[in-house]
């Protein structure tokens, strides 16, 4: 038996076990201050669990309501104890045993996780939108989610008043996942950070009150080809492992840039043999990709966008792709950057193709939520081409740009379950027809985050596009920042048109009604367009906060 | 640091716009005062400025410098110059006028929907605009000229897209469909534009390590910078085809016609007099200041381009027949003349092509507003529906004559200084590419000709017999403008004396010498 | 002394400003306003005059410098006024005669409600002429060379309602604008040639420079004068222009305007003196047109007409002596002062016989009109008789004296050049007569209007008839006066120099020949409509007279080439810019869109088909990092 | 006999679930040849494990397999769900959204 095991919180007492039996058990090592974020959460979650168990059902929308913004404020206000504490810059380290980084990106990204999270949680929490049913205040969950949709068990539900607060322990939990996922420091905490924030999102698209069906088609597309990407990165994992005999990422990366040189003739075809570096590389890249929604990875986006619940959708856009790009990030710049040469010429493809397929695919879209869906994809590729940059500028940038973004994209969503007719949100562009008319401040409020999307100076997508395309020309990037603002003026094309309908158009007589929503949903779109107009304008502060984050810990 | 002056003049508008956007809808009427207002002190405090400026001074005066993005090395510097103060001092001047003739344009049809405040959202946005275009011509950093240069574009997408001309009512479909069409032509085209830009201007700081004007400009004369011929070249393009859009030269022109035909007359002022300048003003202080060597490398085919904008222009002017759409034909000849200024780097040349921003300002808002009046009253732009309305309305017809013929840059009207040096300018240094744009002057009366011929005189059109004369409001519009280009005709000095120590300064920039005359014979 | 030059335009100047921003308060008392300011621009004229008489023949010249006008690096243009001994004879004929038209328009527009804006026009015009010739340097000059353009425009489309008037209007600016093109152009020339354009500096080192570079400017001088002076290849405005009323073809388009070229050419003698090629164009031109004038005066019915065709013809000749050098200069100036007053009192004439014949103005419905309007009759009839140069009066001395220069250009140049400007005067005989005839004698020819009006021949009004008069006198005894003892030589002689040169022929003989061919003009013309009644409808004509009764066919060169061929290019142009350069951009982006439906349907709602993207990406992404380490 | 002919075998496992997903319409099927792959994966892991002689690899595995009774329930769940509105269990009826 060779020593080769690197220590990981999973294996720890391996080498020892097989060494000497019956020795004394050593406890891990862990860090509870640096993880007290996730703890919180996860801790908030089984709570809620257990509120769905114990409390009376009228209480408890409340109850979970009150805990879900309690948890993820109080997790928020330890990230910001933690970057206080300087873990984000001199103190940043390795926790539990490697398997998790607390460092500068972590924390970064962790606080914006969790004020997504945060703001969505109002939309998810809202009940004014849809006229009430049987005078019970309803949000845009399905009553009973397991009932047919339109059956009697589900009337049954409606009458009696049933909710699914669910939903908040489910966000949570899926938070807590969101929350190590760009933490990962091994290959398997990432492969649970994945599969932890990917189930419960999978239950969440399938739950949405109104168009029930297209919620479930949306659940189903999105388990059945997220499973199906969790199986490359899975396989991916193997073939890493078996290549490196170890999953921690530093180990990894040493055994890449060849630091470790005894290596076991008997593993010669195995350990160090850059097929199953490569190829297991490559299929990690697939599944993380899949999971920002890059082209040709991203066809489940749209549908999933569309048929989600809206605060689903919003919650999911931002987050997801946070805590996505956080995780690509780690692993290219801690666990292979001796792969930068071999992955740089497909990341550029990628980029390339996703910039300009988001953008060009998306002028023909008709259905708003799609058409943000497509946007996303664009902006994914904008935040690769950051990612490619392989600088210090690169990560800050990236960071900054995920930091913007998902807010605009929240935002969006939260004002686009505003607008609703008969059959509820009313997503099809024509009926936003003279909406600017009817209901001038939405129009203004969704137009800025529509010109922050474009990338129009003076909002936070402007900010974050030339950080990202800084860093890519400073890191020799230049065709790609040229691709990357031809995408962008395609893009603005399709961002414009829905201006122009919204304000130049004539409103349609059985128009939408701009549903006047509680302060949750408010404070939701408030937040956005603040954000929006600060990093547009001002953004130094955060820019430094992402400068001086910009580190990941070894 | 003494008084921000310069913040002042353009937070002032800003502030009015807000101020005017914040009035409830009932009263109208106080919004537009209210803007009216704020644009006259944005006026005095341009004056100000004006009378602040020594000619004699240093390159850029009343400099401001402040940190703003130092993570993008951007900072919040301002400073004017020659050309800065003249367009700055026209763009304040001629906002009031836009404003006034503009008065009843933002009327709602209808008063239904009570939060829908139009009066007050037109006001406002070109009080926006006059802000963004005041800072722009300010600006020493070029990453804050860009982002307003950029920024700029939605006010205006705005005006041009949602107050379009009421001489087709507004409920009619194709019309709106039009008019969408042309501002959403408007916004793309100069968004390209501004993107191309975007890359050069990332590419900029990328070699030069700065966004600052002085700094670069520094390093570029103490040689701590050094650009590779074909870097400074690429980035060149990327700028010049941004303002190239704008100003607009051929063969990128053709969003102008539709936007300034589609839009009311004061908001196509508003487009061609003044936005479009920031286009010209960069072509002279960006491209030539930041890029001489390659905007020497440039010039032959820009000096092309320019030519076939004017004979172009000019031409196509002839063929119309929308009353806007020849303006707007008409100033892409005028364009055509500036950047044939600004390219054949002679004192004359540049000098004149300064001049001509800002006289093509005046004269074109003098025949454009008056214009305006004419189809309001008509309720067409079709030059076929009018016909001797010199003999129902003298003053109107006097007045549209008077701007028309500052247009042909008639001598003793402000424009023909301009021309004029611009043609001496451009002969001295390429003598065909001068004896090409002297065609222009002979199709410069053609146009302005026809269409005074068709509108103003003939026998009297029935649909015109009743045309009321200008109003007090529109007199109040077309006189002082008259005045200005009589004034600035006769004696521009006020105006030579400010701009031609800047063009000294441009002409160092580019290190070039005016071609001496053969015969030493001045005395 | 030479501050009072400024007044000489402020007066005009003036008088445009108020009259034409005054508004309808002025309507009663605007005429006597106007026409007073123009006497006292007259009288400063006067005064300066005779200031200049006391002074030496060296430093008459008078100099005054305003204020710097386009101040920019290596460029001085100034707004400053040079009054010589030519300037100084402009100035008298423009004012002197200008008064008395505008006395003569105070009747002759008594029944116009615009009258007002007529006298504002009026003043506009001469304020602009006199800083054309009052000028010290070339642009300055240009302005006035384009302020009477516009004036001219204004004063032709006068009567704007009538579409003929407004195009004829139309039409003179825009020949006028080729002619300016050529005059900035040269302006342009002496700026890179000798850094200025002060008259001063340029004439003085004009030898200094290179002979093509002189020609290039002369030349470029002389398409101007053509545009200004009416000259082929530029005459075509001419004849259009006079749609404007009578005071104004009498004052503009006969007497002054039309003279500037002339003008132009003489003041720029030290260029054209150096560059003998130009010089030869310039007489080419002058004969050219000195022919073609003749011809069409020849065949026009319309009284205004023929006269506008005289009057090219008249200048013609003056472009010929201006054309000859030193030789012609003083001559071709004195014939324009002659001209100046025979011309304008032929078309004060002309404009009263129109007043009294319900503005008919077509020859051959007159006849016999000696009885019913003796003072026009005589007036008219003087004037004839100076333009046909009768012996003794104006016209005598100043066409004679150009006919010899013409000859003592010597060789066959000179051969030419005097024989076609005898023939000239023979024609001029012949169509003069042939006015004169048709108008005054034979049998009245007048019917009904269309309205049943019969026209009442009448005298016009004192304010008409007193100008007339004065301007008779004028043709009568100007030329005398000029030409005893050289008087006008003299004078002018410091200013333009002036060469003897020697002709082959004895003045005698030369005179001879004139007095010859004015009498076979004559002759003709008495034969053809003296002896038989005139027929009132036009007979056909030979294709000559065809030709010439459509000014020899030059509207239809222009209309067929120019017009038409504009017309095309600019709707073409109009389809191009649509079609092709807007063209470009939308099929840019329809085939974007295009792209966009195409890729959509890839989006076919399979979760399988997704799959299968996602596992094909896999895989590629797998292939190329391998390859990218292979290779 | 040699661990690597294990790997050979993880690999043809792993592609026959994947063909399976591309190929198969009924949902559950599909959903199988899914868990085919996780397990392909675990016995790649094992083998590694195996010859790389510490343990990390079959934790990974053991994890696998939690995560896949996670996803089963969750799968299912939906699955179900899905069956009761539309009667049908095959994967291409649910395409609603498309374009």
């Amino acid at each position: 038996m060779s020593a080769t095991a690197v220590h990981s919180l999973w294996t720890t007492a391996s080498g020892v076990t097989a060494a000497a039996p019956g020795d004394s058990f050593t406890a891990p090592k862990i860090e509870y201050t640096q993880l007290m974020p996730v703890l919180i959460i996860v801790v908030a979650a089984v709570l809620g669990i257990l509120v769905e168990a114990f409390v009376p059902r009228r209480a408890r929308y409340h109850t979970q309501l009150f805990l879900t913004v309690v948890a993820v404020a109080a997790s928020f206000a330890a990230i910001v104890g933690l970057a206080a504490g300087g873990y984000g810059t001199t103190k940043a380290q390795i926790a539990a045993m490697g398997a998790i980084a607390i460092d500068g990106p972590t924390l970064f990204l962790q606080g914006t996780i969790l004020l997504v999270a945060m703001v969505a949680v109002f939309t998810f929490a809202e009940r004014r939108l849809d006229p009430s049913s049987d005078g019970n205040r309803v949000d845009s969950f399905a009553a009973q989610p397991g009932a047919v949709p339109g059956g009697e068990g589900e009337k049954a539900a409606i009458r009696a008043g049933f909710t699914t607060t669910e939903v908040f322990p489910l966000l949570l939990f899926s938070v807590a996942g969101l929350l190590v996922f760009p933490a990962a420091n091994d290959l398997l905490t990432l492969f649970i950070a994945l599969e932890v924030f990917s189930l419960p999102l999978y239950l969440l698209c399938a739950v949405a009150r109104r168009k029930r069906l297209m919620s479930q088609e949306a659940a189903v597309k999105y388990f059945l080809l997220g499973a199906f990407s969790s199986a490359f990165l899975l396989f991916g994992i193997a073939l890493i492992y078996g290549y490196a005999g170890s999953l921690s990422y530093a180990a990894i990366a040493n055994v890449v840039d060849g630091s470790v040189l005894e290596i076991d003739p008997a593993l010669a075809d195995t350990m160090g043999n850059d097929a199953l570096l490569l190829i297991g590389g490559a299929m990690i890249l697939t599944g993380l990709l899949f999971k920002v929604g890059a082209v040709p990875f991203h066809m489940w986006t749209p549908d999933v966008y569309q048929g989600a619940p809206t605060p689903v959708t919003g919650f999911m856009a931002a987050a997801t792709k946070v805590a996505a790009f956080g995780a690509l990030l780690r692993l290219l710049y801690v666990a292979l950057p001796g792969l930068t040469w071999d992955l740089r010429p497909v990341m550029w493809a990628v980029a390339i193709v996703t910039m300009l397929g988001g953008a060009i695919v998306a002028i023909t879209q008709t259905d708003i939520k799609r058409l943000l869906a497509y946007s996303s994809i664009a902006h994914a590729g904008f935040i690769l081409a950051g990612v490619i940059a392989a600088n210090p500028e690169g990560i800050s940038s990236v960071l900054f740009y995920l930091l913007a973004y998902s807010f605009v994209t929240v935002g969006a969503f939260a004002v686009v379950t505003l607008v609703r007719d008969a059959g509820g949100e009313a997503t099809h562009l024509s009926k936003w027809a003279g909406l600017g008319r009817r209901s001038p401040l939405v129009a203004a409020v969704f137009a800025v985050f529509l010109l922050a999307f474009a990338g129009i100076p003076l909002t936070s997508g402007f900010s974050g596009k030339f950080a990202v395309f800084k860093a890519a020309a400073e890191g020799g990037a230049g065709a790609l920042v040229v691709v990357g603002v031809l995408s962008s003026a395609v893009a603005a094309f399709f961002y414009i048109r829905v201006i122009v309908l919204m304000f130049f158009s004539e409103p349609k007589a059985d128009g939408p009604t701009v549903a006047v929503p509680s302060p949750l949903t408010m404070t939701t779109i408030a937040v956005g367009v603040a954000v929006t107009l600060v990093l547009g304008l001002a953004p130094q502060y955060f820019l430094d906060l992402a400068s001086q984050a910009g580190v990941f810990v070894r | 640091m003494s008084f921000p002056l310069l913040t002042a003049t353009a937070a002032l508008p800003a502030i009015g716009a807000i101020a005017t956007a914040a009035v409830p809808a009932a009263r109208r009427t106080a919004a537009k005062w209210l803007a009216l207002l704020f644009s006259l002190g944005t006026l005095v405090l341009a004056a100000v400025v004006f009378l602040r400026f020594e000619p004699g001074g240093d390159r850029y005066q009343l400099t401001e410098s402040r940190a703003w993005i130092a993570d993008f090395g951007v900072r919040y510097e301002l400073g004017v110059d020659g050309i800065g103060v003249a367009l700055l001092g026209l763009t304040a001047l001629l906002i009031p006028f836009v404003i006034v003739a503009a008065w009843h344009d933002a009327d709602p049809l209808e008063t239904k929907s009570t939060r829908w405040r139009p009066t007050q959202g037109f006001f406002a946005l070109i009080l926006m605009v006059e802000a963004m275009v005041i800072l722009s011509f300010v600006a020493t950093d070029v990453f804050l000229f860009y982002i307003l240069f950029e920024a700029m574009l939605i006010p205006m997408y705005f005006l041009i897209g949602g107050f379009g001309d009421r001489a087709h009512a507004g409920s009619d479909e194709s019309a709106a469909t039009q008019r969408s069409y042309a501002a959403v032509k408007f916004l793309l085209y100069n968004l390209a534009g501004g993107l191309i830009m975007l890359a050069a201007v990332i590419g900029l700081y990328v070699v030069a390590g700065s966004f600052s004007l002085l700094e670069i400009a520094e390093a570029r004369a103490n040689g701590s910078l050094e650009m590779a011929t074909s870097t400074e070249r690429w980035l060149f393009l990327g700028f010049f085809f941004a303002f190239a859009v704008k100003a607009p030269l051929w063969p990128l022109h053709t969003w102008l016609p539709n936007a300034m035909g589609e839009a009311t007359a004061p908001v196509a002022v508003l487009i061609t007099a003044i936005v479009d300048k920031v286009g010209t003003f960069a072509m002279l202080r960006f491209c030539l200041g930041l890029f001489p060597e390659a905007s020497k490398w440039a010039t032959p085919v820009v000096i092309t381009l320019a030519l076939i904008s004017i004979v172009y222009g000019a031409l196509l002017a002839v063929g119309q027949r929308d009353i806007k759409r020849l303006i707007a034909y008409a100033s892409i000849s005028h364009f055509g003349f500036i950047i044939l200024g600004i390219f054949a780097m002679t004192s004359q040349g540049q000098s004149g092509a300064t001049l001509y921003m800002v006289n093509h300002g005046i004269s074109t808002a003098a025949l454009l507003l008056v214009a305006g009046f004419l189809i309001t009253r008509r309720g067409s732009r079709l030059i076929a529906d009018y016909g001797g309305v010199q003999k129902v309305a003298p003053v109107l017809a006097g007045t549209f004559l008077i701007g028309g013929l500052a247009t042909l840059s008639l001598p003793g009207l402000a424009p023909f200084v301009s021309e004029f040096l611009v043609l001496v300018g451009t002969f001295s240094a390429y003598p065909v590419a001068g004896i090409i744009a002297t065609s222009g002057i002979v199709l410069a009366a053609l146009y302005v000709l026809v269409l005074y011929q068709r509108t103003m005189t003939g026998p009297v059109q029935e649909s015109v017999r009743s045309m009321p004369d200008l109003r007090a409001r529109e007199l109040a519009v077309a006189v002082p403008l008259i005045a200005v280009l009589i004034f600035l005709g006769v004696f521009p000095k006020p105006l030579t004396e400010v701009v031609n120590p800047a063009v000294e300064h441009t002409m160092s920039d580019v290190q070039k010498k005016d071609p001496q005359p053969e015969v030493e014979a001045a005395k | 002394m030479e501050n009072l030059i400024a007044l000489l335009v402020a007066a005009p100047l003036l008088g445009a400003a108020v009259l034409l921003c005054g508004g309808r308060r002025l309507d009663k008392t605007g005429h006597w306003l106007g026409t007073a300011l123009a006497a006292a621009s007259f009288v400063v004229g006067l005064i300066l005059f005779t200031d200049m008489l006391g002074k030496g023949a060296e430093d008459r010249a008078l100099h005054q410098h305003l204020f710097s006008w386009i101040p920019v690096e290596g460029f001085q243009a100034d707004i400053a006024f040079q009054l010589d001994q030519l300037s100084m004879t402009f100035v008298l004929l423009i004012t002197g005669v200008g008064t008395l038209i505008h006395i003569y328009s105070i009747g002759y527009m008594e029944h116009d409600e615009r009258r007002r804006r007529f006298f504002g026009y009026l003043n506009l015009f001469l304020a602009a002429m006199l800083i054309l010739v009052i000028a010290d340097n070339y642009l300055l000059l240009y302005v006035g060379w384009e302020g009477v353009g516009l004036a001219s425009f204004l004063l032709i489309g006068f009567w704007q309602h009538k579409p003929t008037a407004a195009t004829a209007a139309k039409k003179a600016f825009l020949v006028n604008r080729v002619g300016d093109m050529g005059l900035s152009i040269a302006i342009m020339l002496m700026f890179t040639t000798f850094g200025t354009f002060a008259f001063g500096p340029v004439l003085e080192s004009a030898d200094e420079t290179s002979q093509g570079k002189l020609t290039a400017i002369g030349l470029m001088l002389l398409l101007a004068a053509c545009g200004k002076s009416a000259q082929v290849p530029l005459q075509s405005w001419l004849g259009d222009a006079m749609e404007g009323p009578t005071p104004v073809s009498a004052l503009i388009h006969a007497a002054t305007m039309v003279t500037a070229g002339v003008y132009l050419i003489v003041r720029s003698g030290a260029i054209f003196n150096a560059a003998p090629d130009a010089q030869l164009v310039v007489v080419i031109v002058g004969a050219v047109t000195l022919i073609f004038g003749a011809i069409v005066g020849c065949a026009k019915d319309d009284i205004k007409k023929a006269l506008a065709g005289s009057t090219m013809s008249q200048i013609g000749y003056m472009i010929l002596a201006a054309g000859l050098g030193p030789i012609g200069y003083i001559f071709a100036i004195m014939h324009l002062v002659t001209h100046g007053f025979f011309k304008a009192g032929l078309f004060l004439g002309a404009g009263s016989v129109m007043h009294g014949m319900n503005d008919e103005v077509d020859m051959r419905k007159y006849g016999g009109l000696r009885k019913y309007m003796p003072v026009t009759f005589i007036t008219f009839g003087l004037g004839y008789l100076a333009i046909i140069g009768f012996p003794g009066l104006s016209g005598f001395f100043s066409k004679d004296k150009i006919i010899e220069a013409a000859f003592a250009k010597g060789g066959t140049e000179g051969w030419i050049l005097g024989s076609v400007a005898l023939l000239g005067a023979a024609i001029t005989a012949f169509y003069m007569t042939r006015v004169m005839l048709m108008t005054f004698f034979g049998e009245k020819r007048w019917q009904p209007d269309a309205d049943g009006h019969e026209p009442h021949p009448h005298e016009s009004p004192k304010s008409m008839t007193i100008p007339m008069i004065v301007l008779a006198f004028g043709s009568v005894f100007a030329g005398g006066f000029f030409a005893i003892g050289d008087r006008f030589v003299n004078w002018l002689e410091p200013v333009t120099g002036y060469d003897h040169g020697h002709s082959p022929l004895s003045a005698a003989t030369v005179t001879g020949a004139t007095v010859v061919a004015l009498v076979i003009g004559v002759g003709i013309a008495w034969a053809m409509y003296g002896r038989k009644p005139v027929p009132v409808l036009a007979p056909r004509g030979s294709v000559l007279t065809r030709a010439a009764r459509r000014d020899l066919l030059q509207d239809d060169f222009n209309h067929v080439v120019l017009v038409r061929g504009g017309e095309h290019l600019t709707r073409s142009l109009v389809y191009v810019d649509h079609s092709l350069v807007d063209g470009v951009v939308n099929g840019t982006a329809a085939s974007v869109g295009g792209l966009s439906g195409r890729m959509r349907k890839l989006q076919n709602g399979y979760a399988r088909t997704y799959a299968v993207s996602m596992f094909g990406g896999a895989a590629v992404v797998i292939a190329a990092t391998l390859l990218m380490r292979a290779v | 006999m040699n661990p690597v002919n294990y790997l050979y075998l993880a690999a043809l496992l792993f592609a026959i679930g994947a063909s399976g997903v591309l190929i198969r319409r009924n949902v559950i099927v599909l959903f199988m040849c899914i868990e085919l792959m996780l397990n392909a994966c675990n016995l790649a892991l094992v083998t590694f494990s195996r010859m790389h002689g510490n343990l990390d690899g079959q934790i990974v595995a053991f994890f696998t397999m939690v995560v896949a009774a996670a996803e089963v329930v969750v799968g299912l769940a939906i699955i179900v769900s899905l069956f009761r509105s539309r009667h049908s269990a095959s994967v291409d009826d649910a395409s609603l959204m498309k374009l």
